[in-house]
C-alpha cells in the first residue's frame, strides 16, 4: 500500500458571474499519483498548472470557491478528507508543510521557540519541558547557529534562509510520515538553497520520511527527488522515476521543459513558447496541451488516456515519446 | 470568547432590568424637576435658572399683600404693598425720599443680623456690576441709598414714581448678608461677585447647600428665617432638560413639581389623579408684533388688516387648547388700569378691504419669524399662517435660534419685521409695563415701536401721582397702542404649575416664579 | 441556468439583476431601498394625503388611524405626509453635498496623491485634525454659527467631508502612480494633468464610486442629527431629524408615533445608502466572488 | 536591546507630543474662528431679557468681544497655556471646574460603552471573518450596517419608550442617580468609582441602573463599526500566510483564533482608540437624551446658547483627550508589537 495516493482528483473553482452565469475554472482535472514511504517526489510545472493546489488539497487547505468535485486522497489507505473540518490528527502530525514564503509564514507575534513548542503541544507529541528540549534539538539539526538564543528570537529578526530552516524544523519536529515542501527555496540565493535542500533531504532520509517537493526547478528535482510528476493545466501529464523521465521524457511538455534548462539551451538553442497557459475557464475537449504542441494531430481533439510505458513511468499523450527532438 | 461576552451581556441586562422604584420616603423634602440647574445664583447676573432659585434665597424690603380672589382662593393683591424686611417707612412730601425702618432680629443662615449696612452694600454691588440689579434700581429711579442708623435706611429717588415700592418687593437688587459676603471679597473683587455667583448669603427662607452643575442643586431651609418657617426643609432641584421627561417624572410621583410643562400635556395631566395643575392667567400676553420700519408694516392699515385677519377662536382652540385668556390690551389684569382697548375680531372681508385701500388688492407676502423661547410660538405662527392666508396675507414661517432672535430684536437693532413675543415683566405696574414694551427706549420693545405721542403718555403716567389723571393717561396709551396695531394681542397663556396631587398653598406671584416657602403637602 | 444564447434585453436584465444580487445581496437591497426612497421623494406630492405643513388644529397628537395613517404630530400635522416629504430634504441635502465632496475631494486627492509635496502635507494635516476631532462637533459649531439654512448645511457637510473623499482618491492614486501604464504614460511625455485626469482618474474612480453612497449616508445622518439637536433645519419643515426632535417631547408620555416613523425612514435610507456602498465595493472588487453552494 | 527599545519609546513619545501641539492648536483655532465668524451675537443672550445697550456694550467689553479676532485668539491661547480656560459666559463658573465635574460622567459612559461594544463586536467580527460570506457573515454585515445607520438619539428615545414608558424596567431618564439616593462624596467624579470607594451599594446600584440603558444603546451602535473593522482586520489575517500555515499544521480552531487575535491586537487597539474618541463626541446626544449631565450635554448647550468660552473649553477637552487616547493606544501598540 502506498503511503499516499491521489486518485482522479478534480478541483474546480465555481462562482457566479455578474450576469448570473455559472463560471467554472477546472483547476485540477483528474490528478492521480502515489508515493511510497521513504520516497521523495518532485512535482514540476508552470504557474497555474495546479502544483500548489494539489498540495493544498492534500493538506485540506482548499477554501471556497475551490472545491473538490471528484476523486480521493488516500493516506495510509484512509480518505484524508474526513479530517478537513476538525483539528487534524493527520495534518501537522503525520503530514506537514514547508510553506512557500518562509518570512511571512511564521506567526509574527510569537517567538521561534514558542512556535516550535506550540507545534508539539498542539498535537500532544510532547509535554512542555520535553517540547523545549526537542525544539532546541531540532534547531540544531537544521543547523541554526546558537540555537538556544534563537529560541527567543522573533520571526522578523531572522533572514529568509534562517526562517526556512525554522520552518523545516517545525515540519519535522513531530516526526511526520510525509513532508510537503511547497517551493521551499523560492527567493533564496543559490548557496542557501542548496544548504537547505541538503539538510531537508538528509533529515527526511534519516527519519525514513516521505516528501513531496513542489518546484519550478528541474535541477532540484534531478538532485533531490526519487520520483517526479510533471503537471500541466491541472493534469499530471507525466509521472515516473526521476532517472527514466529525464532519460526519456514521454510527453512533449516534459520534453520542452527539459529543453529549456540552461544546459540544454546552451546546447540546442532557445525556442520561444508562443502560446500562454490554457484558459482554465474554457478548457476544451481533448488534450489541453494541443495548442502548444507542435506535433498536434486531429486525434488530439479527444482526451488522451494515461499510458504506461515502463513500470511506473506514465504519460498522458496520444504520442508518448515521439517528439523528443521537437 | 462568545461565552464571556454572553455572560457580561446578561450581567448588564440584569442590572438594566433591575428596577429600583424610587419611592419617595424622606419627609419634608421637595424634589423639583427643572429645565436646568441654576447657572449661577447671583440675582444681579441673569443666567438660566437663576431667578427660579434666587426668589427663594433673597427677599425684598416690601411685599405684596394678599386677598381672597373671586374663586375663593388666596391670591396676591398687586395693589397692596406691605412692609416685609422693613418694619415701616415714611415718604417725603415730594415723594423722592423714603426712610425705611428695618425689623430687628432678621438673620441669615450664617447668624448675622440684617442691618442698614447690608442694604447699602447691596446697592453698591449692583451699581458696580451694572447688570440686572442696577437695571431694576434704575427702574425705581433710585439715586442714592444710605444708612441713617443701624436699622434705618434712606432711599433718594431722582423722580417720584409709583413703581419704586413695587420694585422693592423683588429679590433684586438682592439684600445680601454683607458680613458673610465680605469674607469672600478680594481686592480684585470687592463685592465677592465670584463667590456670590455660586453661593448664597441672604435673609430669605432658603440657602444653597450644594450645586452640581448640570445635575442637581440642593437648597436647605434658613434655620434663622424670621417669618413663618417653611414646611419643606430641603429642596432637591434636579436638572431634567426634556419637558416630556419632567411630565413622566411628575406622573410617576418621583418629583413633586415640574416646571415648564408643554400645553398639550396639561390636558392629560389635569385628568391624572396623581397630579395637580394650578392655573393662573397672569398678565403676560402672547403677541405677534410688527415692526413699522419694514414694509408693508409701515402702513397702519396693513397692521390692522393683520389684526382683523387673525382667527382668535382658532388660536384659542388649537394653540391654547381653550385654556388661555383673551388679551384685550397691552396691559392685562391684575395690572391696575388695564382696559379693553384691543377690540379687533376676526373679519376677513374687513382685512381684505383695508389691504386694498393701501394698494395691496392681491395681498402681501411676509415672513413671520419665531424662536423657541416660549412653547406656543410655533403653533401660534402656524395658526396665523392659516388664518392670514384667508385675507390674502401669505405668511412664510421661519424659525430662528433664540440667540439670533435675542440679538436681532434688541432695542436699536430691531431687524425682525414680524415676530412673536411675550409681553411680560416682573412688576405689575402699568407705567413700567408700558414703558418696557411700547416706549421707544423700553428694553422689551422688540419691534421699533416708536411713537412720540405714546412715549409722552407713558412718561407722563410714570410720574403722575393723582389717581384719576393717572388712570386716564394709562387708558389713552392703551387705546393709542391698540389703534396703531403694532401688537396683535392674542391670549394670555397663563401660568400652569404642575404639582404632586397633595400639594397645597401655591400662590402666584407677579414675578411668575415658584416660591417654595408657600408650599406644603401635609395631610 | 441560462445559456449565452438567450440575449433578449429582458432576459439579460433579469440575469444581471440576479447575478448582482447573488454576488452582493447587500447591493441589491441597498439599491432597492435608495431607489424606493428616490421614487417616494419624486412622487411625494401625489402620494401624501395632505400638505406636510397643513395643521389640523383639532387633531393634535392623533394616534395612527384611517385618517392619519401614521398619526398626527404636536402641531396637528400628518406624520405620513411629513415623512414622505422628508425624503426630499434627505436627497436635497445628500445629493448636493455629495457633489461638493466629489468636486473638492477628487481633484484634491488626485493632486495630493500624484504630486505630493505641499498639498499632500496640507491634506494630511487636515486629515489629522479630522481624525483627532469628531466632525459632528465641528459641523454643529459651524452650522450653529452660520445660521440654519439648507444652503449652509449642505456647504458645511460637503466641505467637512471632502478631505475624507480626498483620502480615498489619494490612496488609489498612490497605488496607481507606480503602475506600469502610468509610468508608460509619463514616459510618453504626457503632461501631468493629462496623466492625472486621463490615465489615473478613470482607474481611481471605482474606489470613489463605492465611497460615494457611504458619504451620502453620512450626509443624511449628520443633517438629521443637526436638526435633532436644534441647529439644522427646523420644524415645521418636514425634515426627519427635526421631526424626531419634535417627537422626542412625546415619546416619554406615550405618543410614540411622532418620533418613530421619521426615525425609521431616516434609518432605512441611511441603511440603503450604506448597503449600496458596501455592495458596490463587493462588486467592484474582483477578489471577492460569492460561492455557489 | 532593552535600552534601545526604551529610548525608541521615549523618542516616540516626544515626537508624538511635538506633532500633537500644532494639531491641537489647529483645532482650537478652527473652532475659535468658526464660532465667531458666524455673525451670531452672543451678548444679547448673556445680558438676559432685560438689557439696554449700555449693558450690552459693557458685557462686550468685559468679554473682549470688541477686540480684533486674532487678538482675542492670542489672549485665549495665552490664558490656556497658563491653565486658565476662562469662565462660562453664562453665569461665570470657571470652565475648568465645570469640566472637572462633568468629564468623569462622560468618561464613565464612553469607556463602559466601548468596553461592552468591544465585547460584542470583536467576537462577532472574528466569527464573520473566519467564515466570510456565510450566512452568519451576511447577517452580521447587515446588522452592523443597520447599527451604523441608526441614529443614536433615536435608538435612545425608542429604548426609553419601551423600557421606561411601557415596561417600567428602566428608571426615569433623569441624571446619574435616583433622587432618593444619597450622593457619594466626590472623589474621582465618577459616580461608580466614588460609590465603590465609599461602599455605598445603594447608590452604586442606582447609578448602574441609570447607566444601563444609555450604555446598552450606545454600545449596540458602537459595536457596528467594531464588527466591521474586526472583520476587515481579521479577513486580512485569516488570509495571511501564517494563518494558512497554522491551518496546514492542523492547529485547533481555538489556537488559530488565538494566533489571529494576537496579531489583530495592534490594529484592533488602534481602532478602538479611534472609536473611543468618536464616542466621546457622540456621547453628547446620549447624555442629552438620558439627562446624564456629562461634558457633552454641557457642550451642546453651550453651542446652542452661544457660550463661546464653554464651547472652546469643550472642544479643547475633546481634542486633548483624543490626543491622549491616541498616544496611549499607540504606546500600547508599540509595546505589544514585537517588531517595534
Amino acid at each position: 500500500m502506498s503511503l499516499i495516493s491521489i486518485e482522479d482528483l478534480h478541483v474546480h473553482f465555481i462562482s457566479t458571474g455578474i450576469d448570473n452565469q455559472l463560471i467554472t475554472a477546472k483547476a485540477l482535472n483528474g490528478v492521480s499519483f502515489s508515493l511510497e514511504a521513504g520516497q521523495v517526489m518532485g512535482i514540476v510545472g508552470e504557474t497555474g498548472a495546479g502544483k500548489s493546489l494539489t498540495a493544498n488539497s492534500i493538506l485540506g487547505l482548499l477554501r471556497p470557491p475551490a472545491k473538490i468535485v471528484k476523486g480521493r486522497i488516500l493516506f495510509n489507505g484512509e480518505d484524508i478528507r474526513v479530517h478537513d473540518h476538525e483539528s487534524s490528527s493527520v495534518r501537522g502530525k503525520l503530514i506537514t508543510l514547508i510553506p512557500q514564503s518562509p518570512k511571512t509564514s511564521l506567526d509574527p507575534t510569537a517567538r521561534i521557540g514558542d512556535q516550535l513548542i506550540r507545534m508539539q503541544v498542539e498535537h500532544r507529541t510532547a509535554n512542555d519541558s520535553d517540547a523545549y528540549a526537542r525544539a532546541l534539538n531540532m534547531l540544531e539539526q537544521v543547523q541554526i547557529p546558537d540555537p538556544s538564543r534563537r529560541m527567543n528570537a522573533w520571526p522578523h529578526e531572522l533572514s529568509g534562509g534562517m526562517a526556512q530552516r525554522v520552518l523545516i524544523a517545525a515540519s519535522l519536529i513531530n516526526s511526520p510520515k510525509l513532508v510537503i515542501a511547497d517551493e521551499p527555496t523560492t527567493g533564496l540565493d543559490l548557496t542557501v538553497q542548496a544548504e537547505i535542500l541538503d539538510t531537508l533531504r538528509k533529515l527526511v532520509n534519516a527519519n525514513n520520511m516521505s516528501s513531496i517537493i513542489i518546484t519550478h526547478d528541474l535541477g532540484i528535482v534531478a538532485h533531490y527527488c526519487d520520483r517526479m510528476a510533471v503537471m500541466f493545466a491541472g493534469s499530471v501529464v507525466e509521472e515516473g522515476d526521476v532517472v527514466s523521465v529525464f532519460k526519456k521524457p514521454l510527453h512533449p511538455y516534459t520534453q520542452s521543459l527539459i529543453a529549456s534548462t540552461p544546459k540544454q539551451i546552451a546546447k540546442n538553442g532557445y525556442k520561444r513558447i508562443t502560446t500562454g497557459p490554457p484558459d482554465l475557464y474554457n478548457l476544451g475537449n481533448g488534450c489541453s496541451y494541443k495548442d502548444r504542441c507542435n506535433k498536434a494531430q486531429p486525434i488530439c481533439e479527444t482526451s488522451p488516456q494515461l499510458v504506461s510505458v515502463d513500470s511506473g513511468h506514465k504519460t498522458l499523450c496520444h504520442f508518448p515519446g515521439q517528439s523528443t527532438n521537437a | 470568547m462568545m461565552k464571556k461576552q454572553g455572560s457580561v451581556l446578561t450581567l448588564i441586562l440584569i442590572v438594566a432590568l433591575n428596577i429600583f422604584p424610587e419611592v419617595w420616603a424622606q419627609e419634608k423634602t421637595l424634589v423639583i424637576a427643572m429645565n436646568s440647574t441654576p447657572k449661577g445664583v447671583d440675582p444681579d447676573i441673569w443666567v438660566p435658572g437663576q431667578i427660579e432659585a434666587t426668589v427663594n434665597l433673597y427677599e425684598g424690603l416690601t411685599s405684596y399683600g394678599t386677598r381672597v380672589g373671586s374663586n375663593g382662593k388666596l391670591e396676591v393683591d398687586p395693589g397692596k404693598i406691605q412692609p416685609h424686611l422693613a418694619e415701616s417707612w415714611t415718604v417725603s412730601p415730594d415723594g423722592k425720599k423714603y426712610l425705611f425702618k428695618l425689623k430687628h432680629g432678621i438673620r441669615s443662615p450664617f447668624g448675622n443680623e440684617l442691618t442698614a449696612q447690608d442694604i447699602v452694600w447691596t446697592y453698591e454691588k449692583s451699581a458696580l456690576q451694572k447688570r440686572t440689579g442696577q437695571f431694576m434700581a434704575s427702574v425705581g429711579r433710585i439715586e442714592k441709598v444710605e444708612a441713617a442708623s443701624k436699622y434705618e435706611v434712606r432711599f433718594q429717588l431722582s423722580d417720584a414714581n409709583r413703581i419704586f415700592l413695587g420694585a422693592l418687593t423683588l429679590h433684586l437688587p438682592a439684600i445680601f448678608d454683607s458680613v458673610e459676603a465680605k469674607k469672600h471679597a478680594s481686592p480684585d473683587d470687592p463685592y465677592a461677585a465670584k463667590w456670590l455667583s455660586l453661593n448664597s448669603a441672604g435673609f430669605g427662607p432658603y440657602h444653597l447647600q450644594s450645586l452640581q452643575s448640570g445635575q442637581q442643586a440642593v437648597f436647605v431651609v434658613n434655620s434663622n428665617y424670621f417669618f413663618k418657617k417653611p414646611y419643606y426643609t430641603k429642596i432637591i432641584w434636579r436638572e431634567v432638560p426634556s419637558p416630556a421627561t419632567r411630565v413622566a417624572l411628575i406622573r410617576t410621583g418621583q418629583v413633586q413639581y415640574a416646571e415648564q410643562i408643554p400645553f398639550q400635556q396639561l390636558t392629560v395631566l389635569r385628568t391624572d389623579p396623581a397630579v395637580k395643575v394650578e392655573s393662573v392667567p397672569g398678565f403676560g400676553g402672547a403677541t405677534v408684533r410688527m415692526n413699522p420700519r419694514y414694509q408693508p408694516f409701515d402702513k397702519v392699515k396693513v397692521r390692522q388688516a393683520v389684526a382683523y385677519a387673525t382667527d382668535y377662536a382658532a388660536i384659542s382652540e388649537a394653540v391654547f387648547l381653550g385654556q388661555g385668556t383673551r388679551s384685550r390690551s397691552m396691559l392685562n389684569s391684575p395690572i391696575a388700569g388695564a382696559v379693553n382697548a384691543y377690540k379687533y375680531e376676526t373679519d376677513y372681508n374687513k382685512a381684505k378691504q383695508l389691504l386694498t385701500e393701501v394698494g395691496y388688492p392681491n395681498g402681501v407676502d411676509v415672513t413671520l419669524e419665531y424662536s423657541t423661547n416660549w412653547w406656543w410660538e410655533e403653533p401660534l405662527v402656524l395658526q396665523m399662517q392659516a388664518s392670514l392666508a384667508k385675507a390674502g396675507i401669505r405668511v412664510t414661517p421661519k424659525k430662528i435660534p433664540s440667540t439670533e432672535m435675542l440679538a436681532r430684536r434688541t432695542i436699536n437693532v430691531w431687524t425682525v419685521p414680524f415676530l412673536t413675543h411675550l409681553t411680560s415683566s416682573f412688576v405689575p405696574d402699568p407705567s413700567y409695563n408700558m414703558f418696557l414694551t411700547a416706549h421707544c427706549k423700553g428694553s422689551s420693545n422688540v419691534n421699533a415701536n416708536c411713537d412720540a405721542a405714546m412715549d409722552k403718555l407713558i412718561d407722563a403716567s410714570a410720574i403722575e401721582r393723582e389717581e384719576k389723571r393717572w388712570l386716564s393717561l394709562i387708558e389713552q396709551a392703551q387705546n393709542l397702542q391698540a389703534d396703531s396695531a403694532t401688537f396683535i394681542e392674542t391670549f394670555l397663556p397663563g401660568t400652569h404649575e404642575v404639582f404632586a396631587a397633595c400639594m397645597k398653598g401655591y400662590l402666584w406671584r407677579p414675578h411668575n416664579r415658584l416660591v417654595w416657602k408657600d408650599l406644603n403637602c401635609s395631610s | 441556468m441560462f445559456t449565452k444564447k438567450d440575449s433578449s434585453a429582458v432576459v439579460n436584465f433579469v440575469n444581471y439583476s440576479l447575478g448582482i444580487s447573488r454576488r452582493s445581496p447587500t447591493f441589491a437591497v441597498g439599491f432597492s431601498i435608495v431607489g424606493l426612497f428616490l421614487l417616494l421623494a419624486m412622487l411625494a406630492d401625489f402620494i401624501a394625503p395632505y400638505s406636510p405643513t397643513q395643521s389640523f388644529s383639532y387633531n393634535v397628537l392623533n394616534p395612527p388611524d384611517g385618517r392619519f395613517l401614521l398619526g398626527s404630530d404636536g402641531n396637528g400635522m400628518d406624520v405620513f405626509s411629513r415623512v414622505l416629504h422628508g425624503c426630499r430634504y434627505a436627497f436635497g441635502i445628500s445629493i448636493p453635498a455629495g457633489l461638493i465632496m466629489i468636486s473638492i475631494g477628487v481633484p484634491l486627492g488626485l493632486v495630493a496623491g500624484y504630486r505630493g509635496g505641499f498639498i499632500d502635507e496640507v491634506l494630511l494635516r487636515i486629515l489629522d485634525v479630522l481624525r483627532s476631532f469628531p466632525t459632528i462637533i465641528l459641523a454643529l459649531a459651524v452650522v450653529a454659527a452660520m445660521g440654519q439654512s439648507l444652503t449652509s448645511m449642505v456647504l458645511v457637510i460637503g466641505v467637512l467631508d471632502s478631505p475624507i473623499f480626498a483620502r480615498v482618491v489619494r490612496a488609489e492614486v498612490l497605488a496607481l502612480r507606480s503602475s506600469t501604464f502610468v509610468m508608460a504614460a509619463i514616459a510618453m511625455g504626457n503632461p501631468a494633468w493629462r496623466v492625472m485626469f486621463v490615465h489615473i482618474l478613470p482607474n481611481a474612480i471605482l474606489g470613489v464610486t463605492a465611497q460615494l453612497p457611504m458619504r451620502m449616508a453620512w450626509a443624511v445622518r449628520i443633517s438629521a442629527t443637526l436638526a435633532f439637536i436644534g441647529v439644522g433645519i427646523q420644524a415645521p419643515t418636514p425634515e426627519w431629524g427635526a421631526m424626531i426632535r419634535q417627537g422626542a417631547e412625546y415619546v416619554i408620555t406615550g405618543e410614540w408615533w411622532v418620533a418613530l416613523f421619521p426615525g425609521i425612514a431616516l434609518m432605512l435610507l441611511v441603511l440603503g445608502f450604506n448597503l449600496l456602498g458596501d455592495g458596490l465595493s463587493d462588486i467592484l472588487d474582483p477578489r471577492r466572488r460569492s460561492v455557489d453552494k | 536591546m532593552i535600552t534601545t527599545r526604551r529610548s525608541r519609546i521615549i523618542r516616540f513619545l516626544f515626537v508624538r507630543l511635538f506633532v500633537s501641539i500644532p494639531v491641537i492648536l489647529g483645532i482650537v483655532f478652527l473652532t475659535f474662528m468658526l464660532i465667531r465668524i458666524g455673525g451670531q451675537d452672543p451678548v444679547a443672550m448673556i445680558a438676559g431679557p432685560v438689557a439696554d445697550s449700555a449693558m450690552l456694550s459693557a458685557i462686550r467689553t468685559q468679554l473682549q468681544l470688541d477686540q480684533p479676532l486674532l487678538q482675542q485668539f492670542l489672549n485665549y491661547v495665552l490664558l490656556v497655556s497658563q491653565g486658565d480656560l476662562g469662565v462660562s459666559w453664562q453665569g461665570g463658573i470657571p470652565v475648568l471646574s465645570e469640566i472637572k465635574q462633568l468629564f468623569p460622567a462622560t468618561l464613565e459612559l464612553v469607556f463602559l460603552s466601548v468596553g461592552l461594544a468591544a465585547l460584542i463586536g470583536v467576537p462577532i467580527g472574528m466569527r464573520s471573518a473566519f467564515k466570510p460570506n456565510g450566512w452568519f457573515d451576511q447577517l452580521t454585515r447587515f446588522c452592523s450596517l443597520a447599527g451604523f445607520s441608526m441614529p443614536t438619539y433615536w435608538l435612545g428615545l425608542m429604548a426609553i419608550f419601551v423600557f421606561f414608558y411601557l415596561l417600567r424596567w428602566a428608571p426615569a431618564p433623569m441624571g446619574r442617580l435616583g433622587v432618593d439616593v444619597a450622593t457619594p462624596a466626590v472623589v474621582t467624579g465618577s459616580v461608580l468609582i466614588d460609590c465603590l470607594l465609599e461602599g455605598n451599594w445603594n447608590a452604586l446600584s442606582s447609578a448602574l441602573s441609570h447607566l444601563a440603558l444609555p450604555v446598552l444603546c450606545f454600545a449596540l451602535l458602537a459595536a457596528a463599526p467594531i464588527i466591521k473593522q474586526t472583520r476587515a482586520i481579521m479577513l486580512e489575517i485569516v488570509g495571511s500566510d501564517y494563518v494558512r500555515y497554522a491551518r496546514a499544521n492542523g492547529f485547533s480552531k481555538k489556537t488559530i483564533e488565538k494566533i489571529a487575535l494576537r496579531n489583530a491586537a495592534g490594529p484592533l487597539l488602534t481602532f478602538l482608540g479611534l472609536e473611543l474618541t468618536s464616542l466621546l463626541a457622540a456621547a453628547a446626544l446620549i447624555e442629552y437624551i438620558f439627562s446624564l449631565s456629562g461634558l457633552g450635554q454641557w457642550g451642546l448647550n453651550a453651542i446652542l446658547l452661544g457660550d463661546f468660552a464653554v464651547v472652546q473649553g469643550y472642544v479643547l477637552t475633546l481634542a486633548l483627550s483624543s490626543m491622549l487616547i491616541f498616544m496611549v493606544i499607540d504606546l500600547m501598540v508599540l509595546l505589544l508589537e514585537p517588531r517595534n
